[in-house]
This record gives structure tokens, C-alpha cells and sequence, in this order.
């Protein structure tokens, strides 16, 4: 259905205390922060946030961390220098956190996006990732069980959209943002510019419009 | 009484129901006829399985670019706004529940809404299913667009398919020539008649109507 | 490794008897005939062929098949208004059939170049397609379990490359060359004109240099 | 006798082992710095698992690109026929074997080519994997580069090993600071050693070494 471009404290009012939100973001770069900080104005708790890193410095995901709004995170590397806020709710056992191993991250969302039921992974296999899971041998080689990760909401950032909601990313800041708008009931992508339609070569185009339900232009 | 829908009519009557904006497929054969019917403004999105949103219209071959073709290898058009992805990216826009609507032709439908529509069931029939089952599985809405009777007069929406199965309980309408079908989970509803009225319907149907 | 420029008949010619060999195209658009058409000439037989179709009129894949080179085609879509060569072989006895949906041969494909063991797929459940195979239920629906498609060589067309052996493609002829070209062991792309190292922007390559083993310029 | 290795006299080490035209992923920490002494005219591409392949060196902050960082967060630059995708495509390439070396540091690596590298299990540590374990199970080839010893002296090319594994059997290689092992099928072949004798080297190990 068409995709709306709003601003962003209209785009996020419909998240709800306990949904689950797909952020992008690899660190700062593709970070959505001032989506993130409508979803602090508006209000919503209580949520699973699944996203790589635990948050950065004071803003963004750290901000909402701060906030007391993230029951857990499920993320594939939460401890770094400048993660204090989630370091600091964690030790308290204020957050619960599942550690997912990155490229699992990525590929149970891209299940969820494709209508993929589960799928047999090498990664973790012998190690206390896999504890406890179901694992197969197939080929003489053993895989974990995997399930995807269905998100409520993902919350990207792209370089450019289109108004029909084509998005093309910047360099390394595309990261996870192309597979969370696929696993979301309801994707919102906060972007630098928004273009005319037909301004983006058809042929250059990383998340078609199909995927992104609303657009807020933060101009750099 | 008004006369049984001609195939361009249907395709008029299809197109008129699809929404605003809805991100759709349409099937080889009939079906792609649909498109010539959305309205300009109507801002609906067409998707071609071999890898692109924002089809345009089947070109005469004068006027055709050889990579350029819709999932019935016929030559179309690229709207402003389209956008290329290759094969498992498309079937994973199918499968993962992201078109609205598909519209596909069909052998047989069942009252539950299984679909055959991709084998014939004959010995000697070389089988082909393409991306069929793939829509069938994946779509929101599968509509189905076919004549209601075969050429001897059986009927095509029946209790249970004879034919081999396109998938499972996804067909949730039927446009015939005669009828349309809404496939509800408490049964067959007729939303309208052509040519037919709804006691012959009744009469001429193994499945009981709404 | 780096990625060779040679010559069609050198680039194919490892290709030994009883391969499987990922064809790409839907229909003519990305179908490598000069390609094909090498390896007619090289001579390898009794190959296994995974292409979307089973050829179209008299050259590329047609002409494969016609020449009694292919023992087994797996396909989506094998029957067609221009498919004799394979029609004839077929109701001959002459070749065998694996009769895969559209979507799973993708998939299978991207597995296998994903290094994913196995995945669950709806598609074809209740119908002959998942006669006999293993299937279950996940969250109340219900899946089949499919497993990857490996090529030994993957021939496909892309449009332009660079020397490095980065590929962008044109239209609807991108299709299954990107899956194909993470699915197998040798990688030989055909392309139109081979560029100068910088001059396809990194935002836009479709298919990563790492997967092509070798390129052959074909100008139109 | 050489004396052992400094830190960057072990990168220039890994860099000159690794084979012309090679896709490479240098892990956080030490392995980053191999990327300085790689020749220019070697064809090494370097993938980083944030979603690129020809990423270049890093760059001081005050030439930092926001948009455009390495697996450790740290700004780099973009060669020519570089090429971004995204986190599903850039894992997929790792799990599916493309790769032809990582290289990684570790806590303890077993004779048989065990990895801890992620967690020393101590009870209030919080565990961070990131990218580690796909790499472990991905790349062709996976190198470590660590210190042979602990600073109390403990050897951590081991029997077996005591931290939480990243990855099972998938070590080919270990370059330490006062030797290079390389783990066959035969068992630990000692290839190079750096300010150690042999005879030394065999008594502060638990390892057999051939």
C-alpha cells in the first residue's frame, strides 16, 4: 500500500509498550536517531529491541536504553567502550539480552522476510550458543536449528528515497537496514532527501517500495 | 438480466476491485490483460516474477528490449519508479507475504480455496509449474480469474479439486464470466451474476453458495 | 582469487562430463549463449542443467540439449511454445526431469551460496510437489524442508563488469545470475564490455567480484 | 637467535603469507594492522563484515566518513571497485565459504584447531560474539594471531580448549610472537620460531608439535 512520508513523532505513534523493534544501524553508522528519539517523545516501553550493538555514547538507541523502555535487547555485540547505558541496566538486571551471533541476526531476519519457516545454520555449532538447540547432520556436517525474527516495527535510516518509498543507503551505513525493512509488519525509514519518483535508476534501487510503509525526510 | 462478461470485461471488473496503491502480481496469460484496465492514477504497482516492480505494458515486438519481459517472457515496459532485484529476491517478496493481491487463471478452484492450476494430471503432459506455487503460498489476496465451466460445461469451482493441487487453501476470490466468488471462512458467497441467474448457478454447482 | 579474462572455449573448458551446471536466463533475457555455446564445442556430456527453463527455439540451452548433451534438466518451467528441443528428448526418454518451483530453485540456489544446510519453505505444501518429503509445522503452518542446489560451474550474463570481475546487470535479465554466481564452484560470467577498475560505483554492483571466477567479453 | 616478534613485525608476518588476489577479512584488534603492510600491487581485497569488499585503511577521525566504517567502528576510505551490500549478503558471503582467509586474535587455541576468542566466561562478563563465530565456520581459511603466552606466562595454543569456543576444529593457523604453528591433520607442525628455541618451545607447551 503507499507509502506515507510524515514526520517522525506521527510515524512511530502506533508502537505499542511490548512490540518488538528492528533498528539498523552498525554502531552510529545507519542509525535512525531521530526516529529513535520520537519513539522516546512518544512514549512507548516495555519493548524488545533487536538490533546489533546495545546503543553508543547518549543517543540513539543508548538514549532510549537511558530511558528505561527496553526490556531486552537482542543484539550481537552489546559490550563496547561507549555502551554504559546498557552496560550499567544490565549489571542492575534491568535488561534481559539475547546474544544472537551477527550474521544469525541478519539471516533470521531475512527468513522473516521471506517466508522462510526456520533454517539449519552452521554458525555456533559445539559452542554455548548452540546449547540445548536442535542441530542436524546434513552432509556430514552439523547445523543449529534457526527461527526467524519477526520485528513489529523495524526503524532504518537510507541515504535517499523516492516518494513511492525506493531506498538507496550510503556505504557502510546500509548494513542492516535492507534486511530489517523486509521483517517488519510496519517498516519506517528515516532518510536525507526524498526524490522525486523516477529520480532513482531502477537499476540502483536496494529496498524496493514494496517494504517501506513511511518516510521521515531529517535532511543532513 | 445482464449478458456473461466478455474476457475484456472481466478484466475491467478485476482491475476496478484492486486498491489504491496495492503492490500486485498478475499471472500469466488472462490475467496480465488486468493491467491495461488500472487506472493511471490508481498508483497500484505491478510485480513480475523474473525481478521487478513497476512493470509498464506488454510492447508489440517492434518496440521490445530482450531484457526487459514480463514472467510470460513477453515484452513490457518500465514505469517511473520500478525497481530490479534479482530471482531470490523476488520470490522472497512473494513468499514472505508482501504483495497484495496476485491474480491468477486456474483449472479448478475448491470451495475452500485450494488452487489447480499448474497440471493437468495427464500421463503424458510434460509438467510446469513456474512461480505458481510460490503466489499461492505467499500473496495476501489470491484471486482467481477463469470461465466457470469448461468447454463440455463441468464445472471449474467444485467440493474438492481432481486435479493436482497449486497449493492449499489460498484462493479467496473467483472472477468467472458468469459470477464472482468470494471464498469466505463461511462458505461460497456470490457477489454478482452475469448472464446467469443465481438458481441456475445453485443448479449447476456441486458447492453450496451464500 | 583473481578473476581471470579469457576467451569463451578457455573459460569453460574444466567443465568435465557429469557436472551440474547453473544456466542463467528466464527465457533469452540472461542466458549466456556464446557461453553455452562454448561448451558445445568443448564437448562435456551427461551434465546435470539447472536453468529456469529448458531452453527456448534453437541456441543457447536449446542447442544443448539438442546436441544430447544434457542427462538431467532441474527446472521450473521446461515446457514452453518454443521448448522442442526438450519436449522431444523428453517424451524420448532421453532426459530426466526435476520439476522445482520457481521460488524454491532460487532459494535452494541462494542456500547453497549462503552455506545454509537446510531451510523450511511453504510453497508446494498439500501438493504432488512435496509427496514423500519431510515436512513440519512451525508457529501452525506448515513447511517442507529443502535443501541447497550446489553447482560445480555456474555460467550466467551479466552487463557490464569490471576488471576485477564486479557485476552489474541490465532489466529483468539480472534474474537468477547473481543466485547462481554465489552457488557454484567456478564462476564464468559473459558480459557485454569489461570496464576499468572504479568505474562501476561501489553502491551499484549486484554481484561482488568475489564471485566470479572468470569473464568473457561479448559485445553486443 | 631472532629476537621475538613486536606487534607489527607479526602483521608484516601474516601480510607476506597471504596469497595475491586473495578476499580477505582482517578481524577487530590486531588483525587490522596487516592491512598496513599488504602490497599494493598483492590484489588483496579486504571484506569487512559491516557490508563491503575493497574496504582500504583506516583514517584518522579528523577525515572520518560517519557512513563509511570498519567491523571495529573505526573510519576507513573505499578502493577503487570496492562494492557495499548488506548484512544478510555480507554474512551469506562468510557462512557460504567465499572467503579465502580471516584472520583473528584469540584467547586459547586447541591442537586441533578449536577457537575461544569471544567470552572468557568469567560469570560478570557481558558476552559480545558479533561476527567471530561466522567467521570461524565461514572462511576457507581461518589464521590467529595472538601472543603464544599469557602475561602470567600460561601457553594459549593449548590441549584443549577452557574458555566457550567460537568455533569448532576450524583453526589452520596460528601466528604468535615467538612462533608460527600450522595445525594439520597430522597434528601442530611448528613452521617458525622468533627469540625461542625449539627445545624450549616443546617444554612450555602441553601441545606435541612435529
Amino acid at each position: 500500500m503507499k507509502t506515507q512520508v510524515t514526520d517522525a513523532l506521527t510515524a512511530v505513534k502506533e508502537i505499542a509498550d511490548g512490540d518488538t523493534v528492528l533498528v539498523g544501524g552498525f554502531g552510529m553508522a545507519g542509525m535512525p536517531v531521530e526516529l529513535i528519539d520520537a519513539l522516546i517523545e512518544h512514549g512507548a516501553g516495555d519493548l524488545t529491541i533487536v538490533s546489533n550493538n546495545a546503543g553508543n555514547g547518549d543517543t540513539g538507541l543508548a538514549a532510549l536504553i537511558a530511558a528505561g523502555r527496553v526490556r531486552k535487547m537482542v543484539c550481537s555485540f552489546p559490550r563496547q567502550a561507549d555502551s554504559w547505558h546498557f552496560d550499567g541496566m544490565y549489571r542492575a538486571g534491568k535488561i534481559e539480552l539475547e546474544l544472537v551471533p551477527q550474521g544469525n541476526l541478519a539471516e533470521r531476519m531475512r527468513a522473516a522476510g521471506a517466508g522462510i519457516g526456520a533454517f539449519y545454520c552452521p554458525t555456533g555449532v559445539g559452542t554455548p550458543i548452540a546449547e540445548g538447540r536442535e542441530t542436524r547432520i546434513i552432509d556430514g556436517r552439523e547445523y543449529v536449528l534457526e527461527y526467524p525474527i519477526h520485528g513489529d516495527v523495524a526503524l532504518i535510516r537510507a541515504h535517499v528515497a523516492d516518494r513511492l518509498g525506493n531506498l538507496v543507503y550510503r556505504k557502510t551505513a546500509r548494513n542492516f537496514g535492507p534486511v530489517m525493512a523486509t521483517a517488519a509488519k510496519l517498516t519506517i525509514a528515516q532518510v536525507s532527501r526524498i526524490a522525486e519518483i523516477g529520480e532513482l535508476d531502477p537499476e540502483n534501487i536496494v529496498t524496493p517500495s514494496i517494504y517501506v510503509n513511511r518516510l521521515v525526510e531529517v535532511p543532513l | 438480466m445482464t449478458p456473461s462478461l466478455e474476457k475484456d470485461d472481466l478484466a475491467r471488473l478485476v482491475a476496478a476491485d484492486i486498491p489504491e496503491g496495492a503492490y500486485v502480481n498478475l499471472g500469466i496469460g488472462q490475467p496480465t490483460s488486468i493491467a491495461r484496465y488500472l487506472k493511471p492514477d490508481s498508483g497500484v504497482i505491478l510485480h513480475t516474477e523474473n525481478g521487478m516492480l513497476g512493470m509498464g505494458e506488454v510492447v508489440p515486438a517492434e518496440e521490445a528490449d530482450r531484457d526487459l519481459t514480463n514472467a510470460g517472457k513477453q515484452p513490457v515496459t518500465e514505469l517511473p519508479g520500478a525497481a530490479y532485484f534479482h530471482h531470490a529476491d523476488s520470490f522472497a517478496m512473494m513468499r514472505g507475504g508482501h504483495l497484495d493481491v496476485c491474480v491468477m487463471g486456474a483449472f479448478q478452484v475448491s470451495a475452500d480455496g485450494d488452487l489447480a492450476n499448474w497440471h493437468t494430471g495427464a500421463p503424458d503432459a510434460i509438467p510446469a509449474v513456474g512461480g505458481a506455487m510460490d503466489l499461492a503460498v505467499g500473496a495476501k489476496e489470491v484471486w482467481v480469474m477463469m470461465t466457470l465451466f469448461t468447454r463440455t460445461g463441468a464445472p471449474k469451482l467444485v467440493p474438492a479439486c481432481t486435479y493436482p493441487l497449486t497449493g492449499k487453501a489460498c484462493v479467496t476470490r473467483v472472477y468467472t464470466d458468469v459470477a464472482t466468488f468470494l471464498l469466505t471462512p463461511d462458505g461460497v458467497r456470490v457477489r454478482d451474476t452475469h448472464g446467469i441467474g443465481r438458481d441456475e448457478l445453485a443448479t449447476r454447482l456441486d458447492v453450496p453458495l451464500l
